[in-house]
């Protein structure tokens, strides 16, 4: 069988940084093959390489067995080489099925006129077989991070092509998606698309992939058939040394205090009614399907959406939080899910974005910046978090996308906050990163922090939290106690529908679905 | 022997700018001289005009003719002039100093004041009139605004101004102007346009309406000898713009020989329509 | 679900010329008919059915200027030079018909062309030099500043050859046909721009990629979009409607003014902006747009009914134009 | 590894006000110096001293408004009343000292507060009431207009009763001490200045918000920085700094002009876009806006030296404009 695609010895480079060192790769039609590496190995750049987007330095492309050229997108598009990219890639103010046919909109009268409602239809009968509720008319701006990622992949798959890049498509997902896009893929493969499957979730690996290659600093560490593989094999091969992945015993802070009290919060139908409390040195867990509110009830106790009603206390007493500065003042941080939109000014260097919460702890008189401190707290946690950048005043734009995940971490660790709030903390992070922030949560509670972690990642939510609250449709549907707490147990509250009030089977089959 | 004097003028893209450079370039042609001729965009840009004749110095002239926006802000660099032994004809209006050898002008004021007479004359010694000026603070617009307006105060006590708008000179601007004049005032006899832009706007903007009024431009060009031809309009005051510019250059020429100039050269300003356009005398100084 | 419902209203709405959702739109400007109100108390004059007339004669120019620039603002870019192509496409009219005395529609096609090279020339200093947009529209203005008053010999091109032009803006087709409707050819001219740009914008491929390219250009790159080719030719199209609005201003005034058009760059992005459309680009309407160049036109002409002195007109304005922006603002938010 | 060294010291660079880093910037940009030599091969009288003097004097109110406009341009605003807010500081400094015969300390602090005022009001207008700073700046550019020629009464208001005036601008400080360079004081005052900002914007936390809320304003909220405040206080100083060039303005011309100052805006924007600021935000110099401003005072002198023909100096100008900042962008690419 020639393969679709042969990669050998590619080479590039940045200003700074060599991305890649003889990188190869081969995809076969018909198999899903994972690429993995830590955050920076060049996964990404290697497929922005075979995509038509960055163009190479040295070494050679084959698809089909032909050595090509990819000078721009559309060449790949012609070659049958499609991709979804790691980071969102839309255009907000077009509705849905507007991005996905950007380019190839269907035309009629004299072919002047746009066909809108093909337009519309194919996008629809797209979602339908990603069994995916989406209005094609929707404004892509107004949906959530995870829509917007389901209709980059509706965009990939409308190419139909022989190749499809899928670069961390289920960061941003959640199980039930997730399970939606591997159903999905196992069709493409049986018609003989060839995938190339990137994620850090070592967990999809078994259940996805054929094969895997490894990457690391831009170099071809190996290939291996995922079925006879351990996952602590292609760890080590992926950091170097081998992880030990261990539940930390929960420590008991029945009897701390209260730092953070929540009651009858509300806002629309995004919040109703949430009530819970936050006790020092606790990790809650906060766990739901997409959609079910966790990141709403966050930012608006951080202030950064009003609220309708409720009421927020802090260390006992009532507070208004009117803007996420008051919150900040009152030593709450929030690490929002979305790194490009809402955490990082991408434009700016590391340091400037590090110290970002806390300038003013960086002032001589008042206004004068102290840059020699700057650089030495961005320098201490460039090495604590191991964040790969040429230097500390590197733009962040220019970074690896785990890489500009560790930087809003860092940056509400130099805040020093009381209480914090982790939006996906791990969201593209790799595996060994994934232990340190693991550990650094830990450290964090272990100080007596105060931590919320919202997670769509089960398994992680059921290794760090103490106490798991989930949600459903905008309500608080349970808090499960940390120890003894089951995949099971966690889906049935979040499928607690109020709605469809739930009919027993439907519920439960859902629930089967997504823990698997 | 290359003699060089640069003419900064108050303007340069209206007409009457236009005919005081041709002015100004027929005298330099007959005394075998080399000019150029330069004006900011709008007569409000003072320190422009300031930065013109600062380069202008620099580049060595023999004499130097200018036609101050604000003679007080030019004081330092014609000081600097003074000393370098380079002339200055300031032309148009004044310079309030004793610098310029001379000053080719028209009194704007006395020719805006026979406007008024020649309003009040047409429309019969009553009623409501407007006008639609070019500008609200240069010299030129305040200047033809007040030497008609006193006029009619004192002159005329039953006519009426009911408005007085400003179109920076152009065409477009004036005609809505105008427009929304005649439509505030129904009864209006009479606009007095005080440039050939704001002119040309009252002509169109009548027009539009088809309304029938007395209406008194300023200057000349094209459009306004037609329109005093097909009787849109009654009349128009004209200075005299390509004898300022002649004897602009003419008096500095003559400076630099050493030859005596009169301290204010009138070139004087006339009232023409319909009846005396073809008059030698009148002919000779409107432009197209 | 109902949310969907509204979602689906409103993106058929935009999708829509002059459907239920636009005139919902027009109603929703509530500042256009505050004002309008307003001045017909304050004065007789001015519900007059001529002084209305005059206001859209008035608006005609300026409309069709901010319809040109509104195509370029939604790319996310910016046109200075729309007022002076406009002068520089007058002044070709002028010499293709009074210099070389060639037929009418000759004339009217070469002013055209001429707004739409220009517009290709400022596409390609955009789109494959790189230029910043307010750069190299800069650049532009200037240029065809010089080149209208060099081309034109700084004199008024005049139009007394052709008899016919005045037609283009001055005479009205429509009161022909309707003579209680006497209104003038250059506002019919805006409408059908208008019509055609809407058009254009919500229906074609061009429309949509300039919401595309304004909204995320490199996204739209990545999808395999020649954007380069696009963007000149949202700066072709815009430069070639500013010819439009050369023809209709140079047949008001029956003359080519090469000295005039700068600064009416400003009140044409001011009535992109007041409409709605962000600079930032990725969306706009061409029915805000005329809705922003009526406001303008309304204030304007009913300050100078009421006879306020010109001072006080530009301090009024200065006011009006910010509080109706922000009952726009207000109005959304609710 | 070497290019990493090449990063550091560009940061560096960055980040000092007259580091080697930052003359390298200069010499980088090459269409001045390119300029300047073409100049002085063309025309002798170009290099004198008198006249590099009358460049750098002509420079001094752009530059100054330039960076005013700088400081907004960084946080993805723009300001377009710059030039009516010059020019009314300069008449309320006329009221103070001229029409209330008050000490000229008095009249200077009263320009500049009122500068400050106006750019407050701006800034509440923008950031606490959400109107799109092109608008908010385009009303407050009318209204300024308008006010100022209220309060002169449409007249220019001369500084006769306070003949110290003048010094601001005109007289040499540095004259006086090293008579061999009698640049005036208007220049030393934009030296001042654009020292004063570029340490503001590199070294001051003031800085690190104005280029942030340019990069990326909702993540700044979002870090608990209240940027409603900080963008308040950059158009507040932004209006200050206009208040200088009012002071500036008015004492070269020993009068405030009440109409002069529209138009104005367009130059300081260009200035600053010339320099390499970008008008999305987030990045741009001091050293850039200042070469800006000196590549069009240059360009504007050249061409009238050279006495070329004033409406070909209009077509030189953006001819030339646009290859600068084209030779600029190539320079950066390599
Ligand atoms: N445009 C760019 N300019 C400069 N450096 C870049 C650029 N793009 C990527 N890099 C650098 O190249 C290296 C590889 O980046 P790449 O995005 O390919 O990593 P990755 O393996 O996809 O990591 P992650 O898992 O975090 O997404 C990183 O060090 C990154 O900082
Ligand atoms: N920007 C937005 N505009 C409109 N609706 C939104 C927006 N953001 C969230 N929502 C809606 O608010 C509700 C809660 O979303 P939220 O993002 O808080 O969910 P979540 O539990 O954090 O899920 P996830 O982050 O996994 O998607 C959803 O119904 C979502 O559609
Ligand atoms: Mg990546
Ligand atoms: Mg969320």
């Amino acid at each position: 069988m020639t393969p679709l695609v042969t990669i050998t010895g590619l080479d590039k480079s940045f200003p700074g940084v060599q991305a890649l060192k003889k990188a190869s790769f081969e995809l076969l039609p018909g198999e899903v093959h994972a690429l993995m590496g830590e955050n920076g190995a060049g996964k990404s750049t290697l497929m922005k390489i075979l995509a038509g987007i960055y163009q190479k330095d040295a070494g050679t492309i084959r698809v089909d067995g032909a050595s090509v050229d990819i000078p721009s997108p559309r060449a790949a598009q012609d070659l049958g080489i499609s991709i979804i990219h790691q980071e969102l890639n839309l255009m907000n103010d077009l509705t849905a099925a507007q991005n996905i046919f950007i380019g190839r909109e269907p035309k009629r009268t004299l072919g002047l006129m746009l066909d809108e409602d093909a337009l519309n239809r194919d996008a629809a009968a797209i979602f339908a077989r990603m069994n995916l509720k989406l209005d094609p008319r929707r404004e892509v701006g107004e949906l959530t991070v995870a829509m917007q990622q389901m209709v980059e992949i509706a965009k990939a798959l409308s190419f139909r092509s022989k190749v499809l890049i899928m670069d961390e498509p289920t960061a941003a997902l959640n199980n039930a998606e997730t399970m939606e896009l591997f159903r999905i893929i196992r069709q493409l493969k049986a018609e003989g698309v060839g995938i190339v499957y990137i994620s850090h979730k070592m967990d999809e690996l078994k259940e996805i992939s054929d094969r895997v290659t490894v990457m690391r600093d831009g170099a071809y560490v190996g290939t291996l058939p995922t079925a006879s593989t351990t996952m602590d094999t292609i760890i080590s091969m992926m950091v170097g040394r081998s992880l030990t992945e261990t539940k930390e015993a929960i420590p008991d802070s029945i009897g701390n205090d209260v730092v953070l009290e929540v009651r009858n919060l509300r806002r629309g139908h995004a919040i109703q009614d949430v009530s819970f409390s936050l006790r020092k040195g606790e990790i809650l867990g906060f766990a739901g399907l997409m959609g079910a509110g966790r990141t709403e009830v966050a930012r608006a106790i951080f202030g950064a959406d009003p609220l309708d009603g409720g009421e927020i206390m802090v260390r006992g007493s009532t507070v208004a939080i009117r803007s996420p500065r008051d919150a900040v003042r009152l030593g709450i941080g929030y690490l929002s899910e979305d790194r490009k939109r809402f955490g990082l000014a991408t434009g700016m260097d590391v340091a400037t974005n590090i110290v970002m919460p806390c300038l003013r702890r960086f002032l001589s008189l008042g206004m004068f910046l102290k840059s020699r401190e700057i650089r030495d707290t961005a320098r201490s946690y460039i090495a604590r978090l191991k964040i790969k950048t040429p230097s500390d005043s590197q733009e962040v734009r220019l970074l690896s996308g785990g890489n500009q995940q560790k930087i809003v971490i860092a940056k509400w660790l130099t805040r020093d906050c009381e209480i914090l709030f982790f939006d996906e903390p791990t969201r593209g992070i790799d595996v060994g990163a994934k232990n340190e922030i693991y550990k650094l949560l830990n450290t964090l509670a272990a100080q007596g922090r105060a931590i919320v972690m919202i997670s769509s990642e089960l398994p992680e939510i059921l290794r760090m939290s103490h106490r798991i609250a989930v949600m459903c449709e905008g309500r608080l549907t349970g808090i499960l106690p940390g120890e003894g707490t089951t995949q099971e147990d966690i889906m049935r509250l979040a499928t607690q529908r109020h709605s469809t009030t739930a009919t027993g089977s439907t519920t439960s089959a859902a629930a089967r679905e997504l823990t698997q | 022997q290359d003699i060089y004097i640069p003419l900064v003028s108050k303007g340069f893209q209206h007409q009457f700018w236009q005919a005081v450079k041709a002015g100004a370039e027929q005298a330099a042609n007959e005394h075998n001289v080399r000019i150029t001729f330069e004006g900011p965009d709008s007569e409000t840009m003072v320190d422009k005009q300031i930065d013109m004749l600062s380069a202008a110095l620099a580049k060595n002239p023999k004499a130097l003719g200018f036609a101050a926006l604000d003679s007080q802000a030019a004081i330092p660099l014609l000081r600097k002039a003074q000393s370098a032994k380079i002339p200055v004809v300031a032309f148009d209006s004044g310079v309030d100093s004793d610098i310029p050898v001379t000053t080719a002008t028209t009194n704007n004021i006395a020719a805006a004041a026979l406007a008024a007479d020649k309003m009040a004359e047409l429309i019969g010694g009553e009623g409501d009139i407007a006008l639609v000026v070019h500008d609200q603070t240069s010299r030129t617009g305040i200047d033809r605004r007040d030497g008609f307006v006193n006029r009619i105060k004192e002159k005329h006590p039953k006519i009426n101004i009911v408005s007085v708008q400003y179109g920076s000179g152009d065409h477009l601007k004036s005609t809505e102007i105008t427009k929304s004049i005649l439509q505030a005032n129904p009864k209006l006899k009479g606009i007095f346009g005080a440039n050939e832009g704001s002119a040309i706007g009252v002509v169109n903007g009548a027009k539009e309406m088809n309304r029938k009024l007395v209406i008194i431009g300023y200057d000349s060009g094209k459009q306004q000898k037609q329109a005093i031809q097909d009787g849109l309009m009654a009349g128009a005051i004209t200075q005299n713009p390509v004898g300022i510019g002649y004897k602009t250059v003419e008096a500095a020429v003559k400076t630099l020989k050493g030859e005596k100039v009169d301290k204010v050269i009138d070139t004087g300003f006339f009232y023409y329509d319909k009846s005396n356009m073809t008059d030698p005398k009148i002919a000779a100084v409107l432009y197209d | 679900m109902t949310t969907i419902a509204q979602q689906t209203a409103l993106a058929a709405g935009k999708a829509t010329v002059f459907s239920p959702g636009a005139w919902q739109k027009i109603l929703a400007f509530a500042s256009l008919v505050v004002l309008m109100t307003v001045f017909s108390i304050a004065s007789e004059n001015f519900l007059q059915p001529d002084n209305i007339i005059g206001i859209l004669q008035a608006t005609a120019v300026n409309g069709v200027l901010a319809v040109a620039a509104t195509f370029v603002i939604i790319t996310g870019g910016i046109d200075l030079s729309v007022g002076t192509l406009m002068t520089f496409c007058a002044v070709i009219a002028g010499v293709f018909l009074t210099y070389w005395g060639l037929p009418m529609p000759v004339g009217i096609m070469a002013a055209i062309a001429a707004g739409a090279l220009a517009g290709s020339v400022s596409g390609v200093l955009i789109a494959k030099m790189k230029i910043p947009p307010f750069i190299a529209t800069l650049g532009m203005m200037m240029l065809l500043k010089g080149l209208a008053l060099v081309i034109s010999g700084t004199r008024p091109i005049y139009f007394n050859d052709t008899p016919n032009f005045p037609v283009i803006s001055q005479e009205s087709l429509i009161g022909e046909i309707l003579p209680f409707l006497p209104i003038p050819n250059g506002v019919l001219i805006l409408f059908v721009v208008a019509v055609a740009s809407s058009i254009v914008l919500t229906r074609t491929a061009l429309g949509r990629y300039t919401f595309a390219l304004g909204s995320n250009e490199e996204a739209v790159r990545l999808s395999g979009v020649n954007t380069d080719f696009w963007k000149i030719i949202v700066y072709t199209v815009s430069g070639a409607i500013c010819g439009i609005a050369g023809l209709i201003i140079a047949s008001r005034l029956n003359s080519a003014q090469p000295a005039l058009g700068q600064g009416y760059e400003l009140d044409a992005i001011a009535a992109v902006v007041i409409g709605g459309t962000s600079l930032s680009g990725g969306r706009g309407t061409i029915l805000g747009t005329i809705i922003g160049a009526l406001i303008i036109s309304v204030l304007t002409n009913g300050l100078r009914i009421l006879s306020v002195a010109q001072e006080w007109q530009t301090v009024v304005t200065g006011i009006i134009i910010i509080l109706a922006v922000y009952a726009d603002i207000l109005r959304r938010k609710s």
